[in-house]
């Protein structure tokens, strides 16, 4: 096989063939242990390379061996096979324990985003302590969206690539239960009618809730 | 309302009346009223799209009343939710009032059921999402990840402008410099020379050209350098002359110098 | 594949088949901190497998592949395959600002060439520092000229056809005179005399020292 492959210094020319891009694609995911999007592939191999199809072979191949690739959000990486975590107890390492509110607030932002932090505590009902989006930003689990185009342009938190890559997601979109959460329309924003009590702590009063649904969600 | 028919309400039970009392007492551990009223709204144990507003609403004073009565403090926002209660339970049970603006009470009890399906919804996706498969848990990054290596490739530009701003930043300062020179620390080249032309005369050995340096120059390294530098200069000068040899043992090894007698000239 | 594979339950009692073993094998030399012994696979594997047999199977299958199982001490990891090592590299370029040092520097030798570094100091002020001219040659605005019939035979720089071309010139003649300069208003932003730079003073760059004015080119 090694044979009938281009060397780097023809490949400025020509393309390697296909099993050598496969061969690169898998030396460079293997060799990282952040996920690698398509454009930085195609960046650091030769000029010609096709990274997206060369994925395509090589998630193949990977399909049901002990490593997969997988696809987070627009990056690749590769991972153990979940089904053998029993082995692994040498590796685990300690996730810091998230408090209820914490994680309640993960997945409000994960479902609803982008999501203000008004809207958050419209949610939960309860004020969102700094402390606790402080813990998710720092985990690198959420970050800041686009300011709202509301009166106050409030900034809105959406999760991340590591968030993706914590829960084995490929997107967003394949959030547990998203779509039965959308149908029974538990995902909107309705606007409390008029005299409804505030709940949760407005510290912006001009951060409103309206806007329904992240573009994320719309298909 | 007395206190019996309100607990009457709540539970049938005693170990659900318990567990009514151990919820009071452990107020702090609710994150709001929204959770309380999610909290109660179980003991009626149907479908939350079912759930009676109105009775949440009795529960959840009860609640707040039993609370006083143990003295406990409650948070302001329980309070508003009561009041408001108060407030749906007498719109849900008096006819509407057809001079009353706003929502009706079946409105506003519908949010709320609303409200509460959606905080419901979200803890059981929190649940979900915290039982997946996990990294770091169930599946594992590359354990010995392998150096990328960063190759910067800097470009350096400037502009027409760029060259002119700074010809014209030094000359302009130029029209403006008050004339003064630092002469104190350097030690020229024709100031060696001559120093060097008197002295060569006796140089009839090898000697360490760092002997030659002016008296007094030795100690501030601003001044040695500049001596070094100029007698070093003049020493090839002197060289070129054809007035004395230099030699090197090493690299970095001292030069030395001696006077080119005329004889092997 | 995966359906005829024993679950960890089972393997209790019975080893895996050696498909599952590879598997296992894949996934722990993936994910370790460190090579691993086949007394170690065997420890960490359930009860009955056979770690050697099963890592044989996995170095063949790695063979020519962009990773490979190799064998360190007497432990074994997952290595980049050694003609791939060129793809770990990862390269930036970045389109940076001239140094004012630099600048001044290019300018000065543009107008006065040919000139020698000191003379270059002595318009400046300041000492030029290696790097900076070094710098100009790399860039090949900048190149040697004929020596100074002087003491010491000083080099010169002068500019070169690049450096025209980069600026659009004809000839170096085509630069703006000082006249030309003042009228375009580029001579007019001069420093109020009180916060003059004072000779040889760093504005900028710390690569300058201060040497006062050379005397070498007085006359």
């Amino acid at each position: 096989m090694a044979e009938d492959i281009d060397t780097p210094a023809e490949s400025l020319f020509e393309a390697p063939v296909i099993a050598e891009q496969e061969r690169m694609v898998e030396a460079i995911l293997f060799a990282s242990a952040e996920p690698v999007t398509v454009k930085e592939l195609n960046a650091r191999m030769p000029h010609g390379c096709d990274a997206a199809e060369a994925l395509a072979h090589l998630r193949k191949r990977y399909e049901g061996r002990g490593v997969r690739v997988v696809k987070v959000g627009d990056a690749w990486a590769v991972r153990t096979a979940p089904d053998l975590g029993f082995l692994m107890q040498k590796e685990m390492s300690e996730t810091r324990k998230l408090s209820r509110a914490a994680v309640e607030t993960l997945a409000i932002i994960a479902y609803h985003q982008p999501v203000t932090r008004a809207e958050i505590e419209e949610i939960r009902g309860v004020s969102v302590s700094r402390g606790t989006v402080d813990q998710l930003l720092e985990m690198e689990w959420i970050r800041f969206g686009r300011r709202r185009m509301t009166p106050g342009r409030p900034v809105t938190f959406v999760v991340t690539q590591d968030f993706l890559d914590h829960f084995g997601l490929e997107s967003a979109r394949d959030l547990p239960g998203l779509k039965e959460l959308r149908a029974a329309g538990l995902l909107e924003n309705r606007p409390p009618p008029g005299s409804m009590p505030k709940l949760g702590e407005t510290d912006d009063d001009d951060e409103e809730t309206q806007i329904g649904q992240s573009e994320l969600f719309e298909d | 309302m007395s206190e019996d028919q309100i607990t009457g309400q709540i539970s049938q039970d005693v170990a659900e009346r318990l567990a009514a009392e151990a919820l009071i007492v452990d107020v702090d551990g609710f994150e709001g009223p929204l959770d309380l009223l999610l909290t109660l709204s179980r003991t009626q144990k149907v479908d939350l799209r079912k759930i009676s507003i109105l009775e949440l609403a009795h529960q959840y004073l009860a609640f707040v009343e039993k609370a006083k009565q143990l003295r406990l403090e409650l948070a302001a926002d329980y309070l508003v939710m009561a009041a408001w209660l108060a407030f749906l339970k007498s719109r849900l049970l008096l006819p509407p009032d057809p001079t009353e603006e706003g929502p009706s009470g079946e409105e506003l009890a519908a949010h709320l059921a609303f409200q509460l399906e959606r905080l419901q919804a979200m803890r059981d996706a929190a649940a979900k999402l915290m039982a997946r498969d996990r990294l770091g848990r169930d599946f594992f990054v590359r354990g010995i990840p392998e150096n990328v290596e960063r190759v910067r490739t800097i470009t350096y530009t400037a502009t027409l402008l760029d060259l002119m701003q700074g010809y014209s930043r030094l000359r302009t300062r130029d029209e403006f410099r008050p004339f003064t020179m630092d002469r104190e620390s350097i030690f020229t080249m024709e100031q060696a020379l001559e120093r060097m032309r008197g002295l060569i005369g006796y140089a009839g050995h090898w000697t360490d050209i760092s002997s030659y340096l002016p008296d007094g120059w030795e100690d501030d390294p601003q001044k040695r350098r500049s001596a070094t530098a100029a007698t070093f200069a003049a020493s090839l000068e002197l060289a070129k002359e054809g007035k004395v040899e230099l030699r090197q043992s090493d690299m970095f090894a001292s030069i030395q110098l001696k006077r080119r007698d005329e004889r092997h000239g």
